[in-house]
């Protein structure tokens, strides 16, 4: 067994520099990695290119970051509900490079799969594949999308073990097994950290081949966006 | 004029056949959920990772690993499934899902759609709309036939950013139901209740097609 | 819930018609479709193209397709151990596709995900690679393979819902969850059938979406190739 | 002459790093597993869909469901993950596996390596060993010197059908340890125990490059 555990967050993005790429997993504030963040927010690193599918909100997630111009690129699929970082797209302060959802997805396991590029009808025709290679298959139009690759990936899970096994918790699982394979160096943090055996085999979404550390995490707010109830009954 | 837009998921609900997986926007496509016909067994797919999505969740029940693509809490029904999202879009692009609907500023006469981007205007992100648009065999759209300046958004070609090409196949307005013809133009199929094939004419910028006199109510 | 459950393997298989291309999970002996394989003994159909890693043995699995010559052709990574197979491909009678077992599964993904073709190292430099597009990505030359669609997919599971919800069993796994997404029509046999709510949403490999229909089989031979054994102790 | 199939697998056992991920071939590679040495943790990757591989089962813990890629029964130790194909190859062709050991019918001097079909042969397939080839950035050849017939293994150009081009990095043979180097040649590290210099050269056909007289014996 290769054991990948570390101290906390800290311990976990020690080396992550000033300009890094880096791969965070979630979709809008579920399933992010809030304790790695908030080290990023310490570290006072900056002119960081972040792959997310969201970029969070004002107050929370990837919008701490951007409160703190340690940004310099979004890469997402969708960015909405953020007015700082409306207020620093619309200034030129921040780059923005929106991707449709299913190639942002694709591109990060792709990336992480070897796959160095693939054909998706996704954004034929519209301004997405300007200079994208146009391509018919089965008499349909298809652009070709490469490999995203970064050099940290950050990703948050239900259950880890020490071995870098990972299981994850409802849709908060989204984007953070793909991303777990697209990084160099892959950071897990976890609510629950056990020793190797104690997950089932057959169970595991994340290999922990992909990840080089992984800690328990703590203080979990979980935020929720769009708290919406049934009022029925 | 015309129905509302819980009278448009109502109309969108008859589209719905046994055994089908559906993929539904935000919006009144949303609404679409909440009047399934009786008999009619579908799956709900949200492309955040959940097939099986059940009604929001009571008070005591609300889960924050547990949302849909609009982030709002949800719940999942026995028999439902998690997923990451490249298995989520696999469904979709592999043309698992057999129906999608979902919101539209623009469409036009040829089936091309704009729903994402206002040129000027703080952009959002497509999310996964253009993944949706380029991959689904059947697509309906939900939205009012005119915008909030009044002015058509059936129209010639779209003047917006296009979120995809030659892909809608049906509308549905608060005026009418309408195919999109293999060859270009607005078929007119039913009347919004009390409204005149004139009014959709006159509300209705692309070339609006009206094969018979006899152009039936819809029936909600 | 959207009901898939049919009676047994040859209601399930019932459609599928001479000359059809046929995937069929499993790596050797281990997770094939052992009730639908004699499903189609039984119907006497031939002309087949069937897609799988491996060929059976002569007595077991595909080898009983070849036996009754109801093959025409195998799309397979590797095809040893199976006499029968030898002799109707050097006299002709069998057409064989040969491809890395990489591309293989990956190409079965790609057809069931609408990825029609991606570039992959594998084979580059090799008679695989003959005819084939090669680019260089980061350097190094890809070829570009395609999507391998197929009529009728066959897949085992170790569990499953009647909702085609399906979980797999150690490496028995193997092809059957990229086939299972690949098949026009997809046919899973089970151990174990539940009703939907059984099983944990969390902990499925192959969601129902891809199943059309599903059945509990029965008397499980599951031949082992090469028991091997550990005589120390 | 030389050392015998297990000795190769024990030199090629000191190749290993502490907290490596490694995918053994069929053959001689397979035997490396049980001569680890000690404080070296790696886990064993098969491609059929397990990392973790432990040692074969005893008697009564054999399991149909659980084998590795040459089809024989295994164990699992604590932390293993099963997975599927594609996932299996994602690791191999994303560079996640550290070694790859297999074994080969010949490997030339700029690293191109045959080991899958022998013209007017039955061809069995390449299986897996085109993916690990084309992808691993470390490949180890664990091999016999020369083919039954005494013909050197080691050659200038594979006359046999390739597997993979320029990518083997060392081999590990009965009488030699060799690199190959960036610019082609097989540079001779380690002899066997009492294996001379002009035995290997006699036995290596393809160019043979030894940059010192003082060429060290293999410790095994």
């Amino acid at each position: 067994m290769i054991e990948k555990k570390v101290l906390n967050a800290a311990d976990g993005c020690k080396d992550i520099f000033s300009g890094a790429t880096i791969m965070l997993g979630g979709f809008g504030l579920c399933g992010i990695p809030e304790n790695c963040i908030q080290a990023l927010v310490e570290m006072k690193i900056n002119g960081l290119t972040c792959i997310s599918n969201n970029a969070g909100v004002d107050d929370f997630g990837l919008g701490y970051l951007l409160q703190n111009k340690q940004i310099k690129k979004m890469i997402s699929s969708y960015v909405g509900e953020n007015e700082e970082f409306e207020r620093q797209m619309l200034s030129g302060e921040l780059e923005v490079d929106l991707i449709p959802q299913g190639s942002l997805a694709e591109r990060c396991r792709a990336a992480g799969a070897g796959i160095p590029a693939f054909f998706t009808p996704a954004g034929f025709g519209t301004e997405i594949s300007k200079g994208k290679e146009v391509r018919n298959f089965n008499g349909k139009p298809h652009i070709l999308e490469t490999a995203l690759n970064a050099d940290f990936a950050i990703v948050k899970a239900w259950k880890g073990d020490t071995a870098g096994n990972l299981i994850y918790k409802g849709t908060a699982r989204n984007f953070n097994p793909l991303m777990a394979m697209a990084g160099k160096i892959t950071i897990a943090e976890v609510e629950e950290l056990v020793s190797p055996g104690e997950l089932d085999p057959n169970q595991i979404h994340t290999p922990g081949i992909f990840i080089q550390r992984i800690f328990k995490g703590s203080n979990y707010e979980k935020r929720i966006e769009q708290r919406t109830v049934n009022e029925n009954k | 004029m015309g129905i509302d837009k819980i009278g448009i998921a109502k109309r969108i609900a008859q589209e719905l056949r046994n055994g089908w997986y559906v993929n539904l926007g935000i919006g009144i496509p949303t609404l679409v959920a909440n009047y399934i016909p009786d008999g009619i067994n579908v799956e709900f797919q949200s492309e955040n990772g959940i097939l099986g999505m059940g009604p929001f969740p009571r008070e005591e029940n609300v889960d924050a690993d547990l949302i849909n693509a609009g982030k709002q809490t949800i719940t999942a029904l026995p028999g439902a499934v998690y997923f990451d999202s490249s298995m989520s879009f696999a469904m979709i692009r592999g043309k698992h899902v057999q129906l999608t609907v979902l919101g539209a500023m623009e469409v036009s006469e040829n089936g091309d759609i704009a729903n994402w981007k206002i040129p000027g205007k703080m952009v959002k992100g497509m999310g996964g709309a253009m993944d949706l648009v380029a991959s689904a065999e059947n697509i309906i759209v939900a939205m009012m036939h005119t915008n909030k300046k009044g002015e058509s958004k059936l129209l010639e070609n779209c003047s917006l950013p296009l979120t995809g090409v030659n892909c809608v196949k049906k509308i549905v307005t608060n005026l009418a139901v309408l195919n999109i013809l293999p060859d270009g133009g607005f078929e007119l199929l039913e009347r919004a209740p009390g409204v005149t094939i004139e009014a959709i004419k006159s509300a209705t910028k692309g070339k609006l097609i009206v094969n018979s006199s006899e152009i039936p109510e819809m029936q909600l």
